[in-house]
């Protein structure tokens, strides 16, 4: 589904992202754990191509989309839901939904993903006509991935949702995750919260200040010592 | 932006803006059988509309005078500099004309702030400086014996102005709207507000406004709610607004008869306010249509030269005043010297000219020269008298 | 001296000369409401289009419709250029770059215009249908006024539908909120900023024909100063919102006007100064504007 | 090694080299390079006083002519004569008409003059964000010259005034240009400096680090109004000349242009953006009025300088947006630093800047041999 070879991303002189190579195929949730600031969001917003790479090529279903813009990134189905939810405050959630499926112009298809999105979330469908702004940082976490469900993403792109939230609501919104992985959507999950992803995720990439330092399937990596002194808090 | 780019910018520029500021440009160095007279204009900003016709003036009589030998011999060569309505810029192009190009004589500006501040350069570095339209009667005074005014005095035409209102079409009452946002305006207003209750007028209203408010509704509506027996509106403004202004009052019913300086004989106030531009009386330097052979040869090579008729009054000024210097300089020996100049200049008198007569009397520096009243009807100036004002 | 009637001519002059600047306003608020970026050069892209109707006219003699029609498409350009030129490689630099930027393009389109066609100024002519006269009482009123004051609102409706109920709206009303989010949305800022600016010039290509029908001459420096003033007026309305500008353009011209008309005349000239005092009270009070929403910049 | 980094260098290019022309100039008074020398100080005076708010505090004003015009006019009347003022300035009070004081007090009243009417709008206006902030000093700049134009027993409004002695020669007009940035130089590498900058770069941040925003913002914008005011005293009696149009939008808009142009982040920059927007117009000039090239003489372009000027500011802001200096305070570090003095007498420092020299030469004169080889290797394709 998606490939990236030696991906490469300066801010003026820093490098932050060096030499990444990732690989997800189709119906995969793949996780990619690392500190703040490792360049996770980096890799994220050079797929949507909110920033550009320095050098290094992604390809999906084959198609190189380095040199593509945002908005041909989305009509592919490549769906980013950003760091810090970046929903429309001064509009109702259902202008927010409306605007997920901008690019969708078969009305049925709108519908069909408009249910999805309230069965995954039922709590958006009595607020529809509240103003987006006035919700709690889970509700909005919730009103973005539904806004990006109705984009019929083919990948999806979440980077950090659990950030911020009660326990209780990191937990509902990883539900929702699994729910979706089982209708067959494609995931790459930025976390930093380790275990909760690792345990969702078929495989995981780690990264240190800009480089994969590990990856394989997180089962195994579960287990592995140093991965458990480093992320999982040692138990 | 690499830092090295920025560098190299820099050190270059450096080098070139030093280089620039020891040698200076040099000046335009033709041979020796020139008299390089000085232009100052502001062919750019607020001012351009009064003072481009003035430059296609001053330059039309040098290109006539050459053509015909020029100056016992020797071409004029006109040398402008953009003034851009700045006063530091036409402070500093008077500079450059007396220091690098050697200028003998400097003309130009048609507004008495910037005439005023290219006046005192001149008058400190010894060159005679005619102000080609710039009106204000105390200019001379207040600037040095260096300054000459080619227009006549602002107190002439406003004096006229009113002695004509009262004498000829025996009105007694007056409105009085004034541009506030002018020198020129202010002084016109003053002058003719003297005047006109000297011989027994009386003022009945007052008004004002700035320069660039193209809407007198406002003011309009005022008058139009106290009339207080107004029998004529005088209206002290410049060119761009003339035919606003009238074309406002006729569109609000006001039909009282207009009067103003040579602010208003400009083509625009008939071109906008068409029909009802008629009944306005205007007193100015000459009336176009003066069958006087100088009169129309002038508004004929004005028209091949620059393909259309002379804007406004000032048109005939620019040219003048190329005329009075080519005068001054024919009656002078030695025309490389400033001082000699200035001197010939004060001893001109009668000397023909578009706007009239040109005579310095002893000792005065502002030229009595005759007022010519105009009238518009069916959307021709037409000439109604000349006036002498003997002050 | 204060009867009725002349306060009902000051107030009709106030709605005329607000209805131009509610124009203006309008204009101004499309392209504010989603850069953020204030187009200095808004009121010269309208001196732009005012001398192509007049050139056309004058020189080719065509029908009004056509050269309104044409002066549009030719606002419109200019309108395009700046923004592909001069804003668009600032789109993410701060407000005041973007403002400089269109400090310059206003400069560098006065002074074209002052090198092709003279400083002179120049009459400008409606034909006779446009600029009959109707007189009510003291009020006078042509038509251009009164064409003037019935489209300032026939657009605003027509707009504030389209902001509300069409695609590109909605896509516009996202970057106005927050534009990173809408570029994930898959909408082309681009073409949301394009279509603004090809209001925004058509506007200002129309406000220009009424403004030149009104005082019938026009010059190459003529649109600055109205364009501040339009300016103040979307700030005072609450910029971003259309129909802010219009409120905000009607209050000035008539407070405007009311200032010149009531006060003594000795201050009549502190007029463009008033304004300006006004403008400064109102972002005092509510630096919103009157019905600005709170504008959290871009989150 | 660069030859900035040379302190003999630095001595010679910002210190012997701008003395000498300074010095020359004051001896030529009223020459047309000295003008223009004379306007460059003054404008480094007025773009430095911008820069401070402009490009340090975060705030970004267009008003700067109005505090020059205050300045101008405040000084104006203390300079007259008694009979000008009569005639010019009849609404005066007796005591005022009465006073004449010696020119630098003149300055100083007139900059203190200007920072009290700028505390008076400052206060308020400061609180706006952003544009807003702009617009309502161009506001300001209409307020001013209304003022000027009618209260005319005060100001002989648009008339404006004339017969102002030239005091205002070289010296002290550089004098005060070196005494001003050098206390911009301090104050910006002081802790108030550095509050400032904060308050720049990270509003909220710095409201959080406890620097006291509205007293920072109302002490900068006074500081750069004072400033300005005397450079407007000095203006004033070089010109000899003011009316209120003269400090108009246009003129405001001018100020801001140079300080973009030279780099509106550093002191510096100020020195740069006024050389080049003095001298450019100049060197445009004889394009303006008709280039004799070959034998053909060029139309007459008037307004081409506004048009270069403009598409420059245009290029500088997408390209360089923090101007040509860019941060670098190179010309204030450079006069301002012992060791740029103490290098004439430091034998090393001779044979420091022979060896860049040589250096650079040689660099320079490798040039040609750079380019030749190169055209060789592009025929085999060899890589580099």
């Amino acid at each position: 589904m998606l490939k990236i070879n030696n991906l490469c991303v300066k801010y003026d002189t820093i490098r932050a992202v060096h030499d990444v190579s990732i690989k997800i195929n189709d119906g995969e949730l793949v996780a990619m754990i690392g500190a703040n600031g490792a360049g996770k969001s980096t890799i994220l917003k050079t797929i949507s191509r909110i920033i550009k790479a320095e050098s290094g090529s992604i390809f999906f279903n084959g198609k190189d989309i380095t040199k593509s813009t945002s908005h041909e990134i989305v009509a592919m189905g490549i769906i980013h839901v950003p760091e810090g939810r970046q929903i429309f405050t001064k509009m109702t959630i259902e202008e927010n939904l409306k605007l997920g499926a901008f690019l969708e112009n078969n009305k049925s298809k709108i519908n069909e993903n408009f249910e999805k999105a309230i069965s995954l979330f039922p709590l958006l469908e009595e607020r529809l006509k509240q103003i987006a702004g006035t919700l709690s940082g889970g509700e909005q976490q919730m009103l973005a991935i539904g806004r990006a469900l109705m984009g019929s993403p083919k990948l999806l792109l979440l980077d950090e949702p659990s950030m911020g939230l009660s326990p209780l609501m990191t937990q509902q919104v990883f539900d929702a995750l699994l729910q979706l992985k089982k209708e067959g959507i494609t995931m790459l999950l930025v976390e930093q919260n380790a275990y909760d992803a690792m345990e969702i995720s078929d495989r995981t990439y780690i990264l240190e200040t800009g480089k994969i330092t590990m990856s394989g399937n997180s089962k195994e990596l579960i287990e592995d010592p140093n991965i458990k002194a480093a992320y999982l808090g040692g138990e | 932006m690499k830092n090295r780019f920025g560098g190299k910018i820099v050190s270059f520029l450096l080098v070139l803006v030093l280089v620039v500021a020891m040698t200076g440009c040099g000046g335009s160095d033709e041979a020796s059988d020139t008299i390089n007279v000085g232009a100052i204009f502001n062919l750019t900003g607020g001012q351009a509309s009064i003072d481009e016709p003035s430059y296609n003036g001053f330059k039309l009589a040098a290109d006539e005078i050459n053509a015909n030998g020029g100056i016992n011999g020797k071409m004029i060569n006109v040398v402008s500099y953009d003034g851009k309505t700045e006063q530091t810029t036409v402070a500093s192009n008077v500079k450059k004309m007396i220091d690098v190009d050697k200028c003998v004589v400097i003309a130009g500006l048609s507004d008495s702030n910037y005439a005023l501040a290219a006046g005192a350069v001149a008058q400190e570095k010894m060159v005679p400086f005619i102000t080609s339209g710039a009106t204000l009667p105390t200019l001379p005074e207040q600037v040095g014996d260096y300054a000459f005014l080619a227009p006549f005095g602002d107190d002439v035409q406003a004096y006229a102005a009113a002695e004509y209102a009262i004498d000829e079409l025996g009105v007694t009452k007056a409105y009085l709207l004034t541009d506030q946002s002018m020198e020129f305006t202010k002084t016109l207003a003053k002058f003719f507000e003297e005047r006109f209750l000297e011989k027994g007028g009386e003022i009945v209203l007052k008004d004002n406004y700035m320069n660039k408010d193209p809407d007198f509704s406002a003011q309009i509506d005022r008058f139009i709610a106290n009339q207080n027996g107004a029998e004529i509106l005088f209206i002290s403004g410049v060119p761009d607004d003339a035919g606003v202004v009238v074309k406002q009052f006729r569109d609000k019913g006001v039909t009282l008869p207009v009067i103003s300086g040579d602010g208003f004989d400009t083509p625009l106030l008939i071109e906008v306010a068409g029909a009802d531009a008629d009944d306005t009386y205007v007193a100015t330097h000459t009336s176009l249509d003066n069958t006087s052979e100088k009169v129309q040869n002038f508004v004929k090579a004005y028209e091949e030269a620059y393909g259309n008729a002379p804007e406004n009054a000032f048109a005939a000024l620019g040219y003048d005043a190329m005329l009075l210097i080519a005068d001054s300089l024919s009656r002078t020996t030695d025309v490389t010297n400033p001082t000699e100049i200035r001197d010939a200049i004060g001893q001109t008198s009668g000397l023909e000219v578009v706007t009239g007569t040109i005579t310095y009397e002893e000792g005065s520096r502002v030229p009595n020269k005759s007022v010519t009243i105009n009238k518009v009807e069916g959307g021709k100036f037409v000439f109604q008298q000349e006036v002498n004002m003997s002050k | 001296m204060f009867t009725f009637e002349y306060f009902l001519s000051q107030l009709v002059n106030g709605l005329k000369l607000g209805s131009v600047y509610a124009m203006v306003a309008i204009g101004y608020s499309m392209v504010y409401g989603i850069l953020r970026l204030i187009n200095f050069a808004h009121g010269d892209i309208m001196t732009v289009g005012v001398y192509t109707i007049l050139v056309l006219t004058t020189a080719f003699g065509m029908p009004l419709w056509i050269t309104v029609l044409i002066s549009i498409i030719i606002s419109v350009l200019v309108g395009l250029t700046a923004e592909r030129v001069a804003y668009r490689p600032l789109r993410d630099a701060g407000e005041e770059t973007t403002l400089i930027s269109s400090l310059a393009v206003s400069i560098l389109i006065q002074n074209l215009l002052v090198m092709i066609f003279s400083p002179q100024r120049v009459a400008f002519h409606l034909p006779e249908y446009l600029s009959k006269l109707y007189t009510f009482g003291t009020v006078r009123l042509s038509t251009i006024n009164i064409i003037t004051f019935i489209s300032v609102f026939v657009i605003l409706i027509l707009l504030s539908y389209m902001i509300k109920y069409t695609r590109i709206g909605m896509a516009m009303r996202a970057c106005s909120d927050n534009m990173n989010a809408a570029k994930l949305m898959g909408i082309n800022i681009n073409t949301v900023v394009v279509v603004a600016f090809i209001i925004g010039s058509g506007l200002a290509a129309l406000s220009g024909l009424m403004l030149a029908g009104e005082y019938k001459t026009i010059d190459p420096l003529m649109g600055f100063v109205p364009g501040l003033k339009a300016f103040s007026a979307a700030v005072l309305g609450g910029i971003g919102s259309l129909s802010g500008a219009v409120l905000g353009g009607f209050i000035l011209g008539v407070a405007e006007m009311l200032f010149a008309g009531l006060m003594p005349t000795e201050i009549t000239p502190y007029r463009d100064a008033f304004v300006f005092l006004l403008l400064i009270l109102v972002l005092l009070i509510k630096p919103n504007g009157i019905l600005g929403s709170s504008d959290g910049g871009r989150s | 090694m660069k030859l900035r980094e040379s302190n003999l260098f630095r001595f010679i290019s910002f210190v012997l080299i701008p003395l000498t022309i300074i010095v020359y100039a004051g001896f030529d008074r009223g020459g047309y390079y000295t003008g223009l020398i004379n306007l460059v100080g003054i404008n480094i005076i007025l773009v430095a006083s911008l820069n401070l708010v402009n490009g340090f505090s975060g705030m970004f004003s267009m008003g700067h002519a109005a505090f020059m015009a205050i300045g101008a006019y405040a000084s104006a009347m203390l300079t007259l004569s008694e009979v000008q003022k009569l005639t010019l300035m009849p609404g005066l009070p007796e005591w005022l008409m009465a006073l004449v004081l010696p020119f630098p007090i003149t300055l100083l009243i007139g900059g203190i003059f200007a920072a009290i009417v700028a505390l008076f709008i400052g206060f308020p206006v400061l609180r706006f964000k952003g544009h807003y902030l702009s617009v309502a000093t161009i506001g300001l700049i209409i307020i001013v010259r209304a003022v000027l134009d009618n209260e005319d027993q005060l100001t002989n409004g648009a008339r404006g005034i004339t017969g102002l002695s030239s005091h205002s020669s070289t010296w002290i007009i550089f004098a005060i240009a070196i005494i001003f940035m050098f206390i911009l130089h301090r104050l910006l590498n002081s802790a108030y400096g550095r509050g400032l900058i904060a308050m720049r770069d990270d509003y909220t941040a710095a409201q959080t680090l406890g620097v006291n925003l509205t007293t920072k913002k109302l002490s900068a914008f006074c500081i750069s109004a004072f400033m300005a005011g005397v450079g407007g005293g000095l203006w004033a009696h070089m010109i000899n000349v003011i009316s209120g149009k003269f400090f108009y939008i246009e003129y405001s808009f001018k100020i801001v242009e140079t300080s973009i142009i030279g780099g509106m982040y550093s002191i510096s920059g100020s020195v740069i953006g006024s050389i080049l927007m003095t001298y450019i117009p100049e060197l445009l000039a004889p394009l303006e009025n008709g280039l004799k090239i070959f034998g053909t003489r060029l139309p007459e372009l008037y307004g081409i300088s506004n048009i270069i000027l403009a598409v420059l500011l245009i290029i500088i802001i997408i390209f360089r947006r923090q101007g040509i200096m860019g941060y670098s305070e190179i010309i204030t570090e450079s006069i301002f630093s012992i060791d740029t003095y103490k290098s004439v007498f430091q034998k090393q420092e001779y044979y420091k800047l022979l060896k860049i020299v040589g250096y650079k030469i040689k660099r320079i004169g490798s040039i040609p041999g750079y380019i030749s080889n190169r055209i060789l290797n592009r025929d085999n394709k060899e890589g580099k």
